[in-house]
């Protein structure tokens, strides 16, 4: 039944459905309501699992490391300076092969200090092996809570469900809270095979051979590509239980497009009223909306582009030194493609700055018209 | 075959393990599993004891032990006794087997908030005084004036050894406990005591290291011995905060007995060894008033 | 050299580590080797009790040390009350 | 599609206000609403914003609100008249919480519609918070859905029953209240022109 | 004059070359040497700045960022679990813009725990806005640390100097010990106009508004790019003073190349035996070194890239996912030209697995000969 | 005009701050300057002060001021302390100005790091008893029994508050001192006394917090005297080990009076104040013993 | 929308923040107001002493309060010896 | 290209043999040498291994060694012979510290050339170590600068004075003691046949 809620507790709603057995966090704006959310359920019961609240976002993930070990469903939630002081327990519950999923409400990195919305922070954890899911709205996060769930512990690999800071999180609108009956259904109790066992005298993480770890880690890259057809599955088995469908990508208006938007989370929603916005005016416009960042979709968007088309990417973040996330491995997924389409990467938001349909506008005008720099970024900073 | 000793036979440390030799790090997890016994989980950060346990895919005891990054012992910890507790094992003790330098230094973030929850986990510091995996650094550990790879000046480590028992008494937590493989008897007892209780436990084990302390490796038991006989190192427990000593001393021996066995304390000048009798004088003024 | 000289979805995704160390023979580390004088000892299992390897033998009554395990610490022989445990070089194999 | 930007005061519930809006939109069917706050740090007593946006479809525009079509202010002395008028489309309406009358008020906003609602006082007729602090959201929120048609008032109530923590039944009666004082005026206007 | 130092000496030697001012740091193996010869150094007054031995990695480079705001010349060196435990203070100290180096001896990720050398610990950190420049040699360690102080302090960025664990770190060889006055020469003291004075009440990092945000991070990237020239002169002025040139990248003999092996670190030392041996074998083999990895050299490999040249990448890392990341990025910076190379990425040596000439060749010849994949990554598994 | 106040008159602290009204902290930050004075350079972590200090590119003290990553404030405030001294300024004095969790909690390894080294630097911990930046969640400094958005239970938080101050004495530092807000006269003449010692001085100033205590804002200050005059928090110095009472109480009032006036100890039962009552007590019996 | 309204060049590294916080005038935070009886005021400065705004005045001798400034939290009146300090509230604007 | 294997026990300088080589080598001036450790964790008393390349020219090599051309024993207990010749070039020489004949030692390693050394019998002699430990890396870098023309007993001691950091004297003298002792015998061999 649908109710009014922020996305926080849309994701707090999600971890409840999910019956998680262990949360462990550490409060954090722009995440803090979920924390308190949580708590609230944990002290009224309504939450059957354990909350602990550790001393720091390290520590959130290391307990994760503990339960999850111990095959318990974990779930744990942070931003920015959190999320960039677990980088070292990210590789490490990867590696330990831990389905652990966890929120990151996107806030630019520091310094300087800065609470707003951008992905740097996310999209800076994208060789720690975790996978990534981008949502759009509310429904979506909570959504993607259940979702990933699901991924992780088919694949064995932690997942992350990414949204942004106050433009998702603090805004309320109407959300669907699926039936609990129906969501253990999608998500049974978890079953992990690899899980420590108080009676067996097993030792986990322990140094093997650099030939056991290369080959740890090619298991590793094959349960990561095969996450995108698990994801697919699932998408196609929540729309079966929830009637909303999910998929890596996901396009808008694209079958006769010459240029495209290739954007990601809250601004790919905008994207949707720019490209109706530049359709009124008799230009191709059409969205393609990035929904899983890791594994990346290659494939999925070789199939997709067609020769002679232009994408324009909007990257709300930047790797310095190179060029928007989203765009480089964009280009590095294209590559290999008889006729590649052109892609231009455009820089947009950071720090939190409005994405608005005016700024879209302009960069998919630009793309399409070609005043757009196909090696280097494109810096576009919103007029207001 | 009888042995007399109240220590039980049963090894649940294999033979084969990676030790130096003469390890006291080895005797002490020796005796902390004879007190704790099979239903029990390690939980091991990087230390010696990270070596020690074994390359995959060996394991050197005979109980389940997860390896965990430097810095999150405590913290991993509780999430692994949550993880059971919600998988209906309320029984399984989990332990933390962690070094000087994880519980000291790095790890003491961790450590303070498991602590500060009164988590249900038993915590043991095997204490070797310095960062040993590594190559002998100094650690918070590190007795004053020691020579370490990090302090090797004339006036060794400069400053003193931290007083972590008194730091987790600041936690207000149930029991802490000070021990070494001189006295197996009284560090099985303890061992098998602290199982019992309910709550966050600290126990801290004393652990010679005879490269690190630059001692042969034939003194590791003697040393220990000293180390309670001189005072420099006293056996004690405190129980929800009641204080009490487990070894009436009724004469210390002279510290020097214990430091001229040390290559770490060679350099040390008789002024210097008189400082620390007088720092051990000290101690004992406290822990009698207390104890 | 095969591109992969494995079928990756036949490698375990972790390695467990449950076998017993006891496979390392740790003999060869000893350049002095501990030898009992069985008239002097008295049985009292203190070199049991100290040793760091846990390879003294106790089940024949008599302290059996298992040379595939022992260093040559020489903990046995400092610990021993009637010091009838003495320490002789290794004749070099 | 409606845009609308609150001013309130720290500690005193305005994105309370806007989320209530979505509450009521939401239980009328008739149409999406998005509750969106200032994001910035909310100090206890300065000056604090909130904007909502309400259309038929569902809202695909995530954005800040640049140009309101109604701002609503729910504390003339934390909201200066020239940031109140801000970006307000011509012709766009302000509802303001005061016990001056519209005329008096209309002169700082000359190009604006305005609407009076002495929310203050009903609040605090029926109990809600105190003269330094009174809780005046639910009847600004009842004054709003009156002036605007956004939900008749059995679905006001139910909205309000769900959303609100505490004192439930004296918020619903502020809303109804304020809900009737704007609709007696709209009707006594829609009669007079 | 010439020594025999292990890598871990000559990054010290460097440092203290350097006149640095402050290091803190942490030890962790395979770096321990570079921290106990500092200390040796320190304590017998040959190293006239403070040495702060800090309790943890974070703490390391939050040090540095005090020292460093203070104006002093900075440094610190770190491994694998240490680097990714300071991820947050990475990202902190370059958006604070301060020219702190570090040496990183690379050691591959945990879980498992891992000792031996691969790179994803320094390639993971490359989105945190610090220069990364690789090394194949002791000699390139000393020398590097050096010219990443030059470039550092001219663009005030922070630079990573990055070296193989235990191949380079713990491996003796002969290294040129260059002359202080001429050091001085090269490195004047730093005189940094935005250090913080005592007298001055000012805030650093205080909050700012998102578009002030979004021109700071626009004038990183300015800095970043003009990194690359000030890169180049540096390694000009290096050879003047020194006799040993620095590039961005280097070629060897690419001339008549149509196949060439891209490779960094040692394995690029190598790669020469390799690609000697298959010039041997009658193959047109060439080898493109990368030294500079932040900022990535885009316009500097699209100028050295001929239509119908083949690249085989070799990545000893890899991001979960997507790809080796050297391979990602030269697809990335290739994608805009008129024809762009061949690009195949294999995935070699990771956990220290051997890199030998075999190998090489047989990654030389999969390329040469058309049996590589092109979008996918090769993995290649050395035999023995 | 002369003051009848031995407190300096000139401000470091200037108006049109962001501070709730009645904000114990800023009180805390104001009585500090005028005792550390110009020649300070403050380094503050994430908490209310980093927004207090103002956004760019304002700032709300008179003196230079480093933000710093929430854990990292000892540790920076170490590299900023060498930073000056190698370019020749020994004379500044290296401030932290930090919130209980930056100090309790995600702090306390780089705190403890650098009170080991005794890193000439003086920390100062602003106690409000909980994370209020983020909208008031449990700390480490949050005392037994208080309501946080995180302990809303009926009996509030379930573990005692953290003794920090025992913690940095188990670090062997040359002073330690408490002040509030209350009693400013106390608190400038200990900021002073601190700027002229040499070593890692650690001041915690128990700093109500209106929203964060549920009080009215104009109680602050009748709060931190009450928290004295009822011994909940004691004005002491501990110099090299020594511990000095600064306030003789001859009769301590009932904590009663300073609990009441507090909406987050609401719920407290008529036996939960006399354990608080019990736990005053004990711990003035120490004071006394020691004092 | 120019694609980037200012010259990066141009944009200094980091930003300075070295502007007095005293420009932002916190009066508008009043929802009470602080008015002092100046007959019973015995100028003991005790408001100025416990002011966390520093906003009363001690130049002219009598305890001016500057209202661009006072919040109204009431601590001075709470802390007056002579409870000359009576705390109305604020008229609407 | 010269690929060196040495077997050593933990503690006991094995690392350091192989650094002094290529000390050696680089005071000789006649070419490069790379000393390379076994990467792995060392642990006083049990084996471990550390090898070195010597050629005329610059070292590009940088990967392990598997198939050397030589291989140094310097504690026979510490080295299972089976583990000694593993990968030794076919005709390659095993140097090993020993009292033994090279006739006996060489029945463990039949297709090998076997060089003897009592290089612990010569550390004591200089009063190296103890009995339990000796230090002998001194006295077998010595024989293997004999055994291999590396470099002239100048050289040797120029190197050696310059990378020990105690007992300066006494290593060089138990260096050349151990050259002289294989020189003559390459001495007696040449003649002879
Ligand atoms: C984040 C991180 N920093 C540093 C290290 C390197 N390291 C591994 S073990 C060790 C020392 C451990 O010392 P201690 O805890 O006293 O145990 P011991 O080695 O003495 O048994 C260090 C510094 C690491 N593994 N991870
Ligand atoms: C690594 C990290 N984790 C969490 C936060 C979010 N955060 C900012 S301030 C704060 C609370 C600070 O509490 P305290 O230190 O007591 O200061 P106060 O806000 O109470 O003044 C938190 C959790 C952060 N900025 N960085
Ligand atoms: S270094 Fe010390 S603690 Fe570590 S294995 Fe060796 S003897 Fe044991
Ligand atoms: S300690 Fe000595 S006497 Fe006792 S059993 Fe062992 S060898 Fe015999
Ligand atoms: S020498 Fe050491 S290892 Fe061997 S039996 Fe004696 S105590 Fe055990
Ligand atoms: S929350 Fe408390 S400490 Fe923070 S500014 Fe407000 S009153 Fe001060
Ligand atoms: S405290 Fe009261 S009496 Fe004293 S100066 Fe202020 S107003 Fe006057
Ligand atoms: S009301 Fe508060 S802010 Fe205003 S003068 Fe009094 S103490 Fe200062
Ligand atoms: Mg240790
Ligand atoms: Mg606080």
């Amino acid at each position: 039944m649908k109710k009014v809620l922020m996305g926080n507790h849309a994701a707090a709603i999600g971890v409840k459905l999910a019956r998680t057995d262990v949360v462990s966090a550490y409060p954090i704006t722009p995440q803090t309501q979920i924390i308190e959310m949580l708590n609230d359920l944990d002290e009224s019961g309504e939450f059957g699992g354990r909350f602990i609240k550790v001393e720091s976002e390290h520590s959130a993930m290391a307990a994760c490391l503990g339960s999850a070990t111990a095959g318990a469903r974990s779930f744990t939630a942070t931003s920015s300076q959190g999320l960039a002081y677990m980088h070292e327990m990210l590789h490490w519950v990867a590696g330990a092969r831990l389905p652990i999923v966890m929120c990151d409400v996107n806030r630019a990195m520091g310094a300087p200090w800065i609470l707003w919305t951008d992905q740097t922070d996310s999209l800076s954890q994208r060789d720690t092996g975790w996978m990534q899911f981008y949502c759009s709205s509310n429904q979506e996060i909570l959504d993607s809570v259940l979702m990933a769930y699901r991924v992780a512990e088919e694949v064995l690999l932690p997942a992350m469900v990414v949204y942004d800071g106050f433009t998702l999180s603090h805004t309320y609108e109407p959300v669907d809270v699926p039936d609990q009956k129906l969501v253990d259904k999608f998500l049974p109790k978890l079953k992990n095979e690899y899980a420590l066992r108080a009676d067996k005298a097993e030792a986990f993480s322990a140094l093997p051979s650099p030939k056991e770890y290369y080959r740890l880690r090619a298991r590793m890259d094959h349960d990561m590509g095969r996450a995108l057809k698990v994801f697919e599955e699932a998408g196609k088995t929540f729309e079966e239980l929830f009637g909303r469908r999910y998929e890596l990508i996901e396009p808008y208006r694209c079958e006769d497009a010459d240029t495209i938007l290739v954007v990601s989370g809250a601004p790919a929603s905008t994207a949707r009223v720019a490209v109706d916005q530049l359709r009124k005016e008799g230009c191709r416009a059409g969205l393609l909306k990035m929904r899983a960042f890791r594994p990346f979709p290659a494939q999925a968007l070789r199939d997709f582009v067609r020769p002679g088309m232009r994408l324009a990417v909007v990257d709300r973040n930047y790797s310095q030194g190179h060029h928007g996330i989203f765009c480089e491995e964009m280009k590095s997924a294209l590559y290999s493609l008889e006729k590649p389409p052109e892609v231009y990467g455009f820089i947009a938001g950071l720090g939190g700055g409005d994405i608005t349909p005016e700024l879209l506008s302009e960069i998919w005008r630009d793309t399409d018209e070609g005043r757009a720099d196909a090696a280097a970024p494109n810096w576009m900073e919103d007029a207001r | 075959m009888t042995v007399k000793t109240s220590i039980p036979e049963p090894e649940l440390l294999s033979a084969g393990h990676l030790a130096c030799q003469g390890c006291g790090a080895t005797l002490a997890m020796r005796y902390a599993l004879k007190g704790l016994g099979k239903e029990t989980v390690l939980v091991t950060p990087a230390c010696c004891w990270t070596i020690l346990a074994g390359p995959a895919p060996r394991l050197s005891v005979g109980v389940p032990l997860l390896h965990c990054p430097f810095a999150t012992a405590a913290a991993t910890a509780s999430g692994l006794k949550a993880g059971l507790v919600a998988q209906g094992d309320e029984k399984t003790q989990v332990v933390v087997w962690a070094g000087d330098g994880g519980t000291f230094d790095i790890g003491l973030q961790a450590l303070s908030g498991a602590a500060d929850r009164n988590e249900d986990i038993l915590y043991v510091c095997y204490d070797n005084e310095a960062y040993m995996n590594t190559g002998i650094q100094r650690s918070g550990g590190t007795p004053q004036k020691a020579w370490t790879m990090t302090t090797q000046g004339q006036k060794g480590s400069e400053r003193p050894k931290k007083d972590i028992d008194s730091i987790l008494e600041a936690h207000h937590i149930p029991y802490i406990a000070t021990v070494t493989p001189g006295y197996p008897e009284d560090m099985v007892r303890k061992f098998k005591k602290a199982r019992g209780i309910k709550g966050f436990r600290f126990i801290r084990v004393l652990s010679p290291c005879p490269p690190g302390w630059k001692h042969d490796s034939s003194a590791t038991v003697d040393l220990s011995k000293l180390a309670v006989q001189t005072g420099s190192f006293a056996l004690y427990e405190i129980e929800n905060g009641d204080f009490r000593l487990n070894t009436k001393l009724a004469k210390r021996k002279p510290v020097g007995e214990y430091l001229s066995k040390q290559g770490r304390f060679r350099h040390l000048s008789e002024d210097d060894v008189k400082e620390m009798q007088a720092t051990v004088d000290a101690a004992w003024e406290k822990y009698e008033k207390r104890g | 050299m095969p591109r992969l000289a494995f079928d990756p979805e036949k490698t375990p995704p972790i390695l467990i580590s449950g076998k017993s160390m006891s496979e390392n023979k740790t003999g060869i580390w000893r350049s002095i080797r501990p030898k009992i004088d069985m008239d002097k000892c008295t049985h009292c299992m203190v070199c049991w009790k100290f040793c760091p390897e846990a390879c003294v033998d106790l089940s024949s009554g008599d302290p059996q040390i298992d040379m595939g395990y022992c260093k040559g610490c020489a903990i046995c022989a400092d610990v021993c009350p009637v010091d009838c445990v003495e320490m002789v070089e290794e004749e070099s194999r | 599609m409606l845009e609308i930007r609150f001013h309130g005061r720290g500690g005193q519930g305005t994105v309370l206000a806007a989320k209530m809006l979505a509450d009521i939109v939401l239980r009328s069917g008739k149409g999406e609403c998005m509750a969106i706050p200032e994001f910035g740090v909310e100090r206890r007593g300065a000056p604090v914003l909130a904007y909502a946006r309400i259309s038929d479809g569902p809202i695909f525009l995530r954005t800040k609100i640049y140009e309101p079509d109604v701002v609503v202010v729910m504390d003339t002395a934390a909201a200066p008249s020239e940031r109140v008028c801000e970006g307000l489309k011509s012709g766009g309406t302000i509802l303001v919480n005061s016990e001056h009358s519209a005329e008096d008020l209309a002169k700082a906003w000359p190009d604006a519609k305005v609407i009076v609602i002495p929310a203050r006082k009903i609040a605090l007729k029926h109990g809600l918070g105190t003269p330094a602090a009174p809780v005046l959201n639910t009847a600004v929120i009842g004054a709003f859905c009156a002036a605007f048609d956004i939900a008749d008032e059995k679905d006001m109530e139910e909205a309000i029953r769900g959303s609100v923590p505490i004192k439930i039944e004296e918020n619903i009666a502020a809303a109804r209240e304020a809900f009737e004082f704007i609709s007696e005026r709209r009707a006594h206007a829609a009669a007079s022109v």
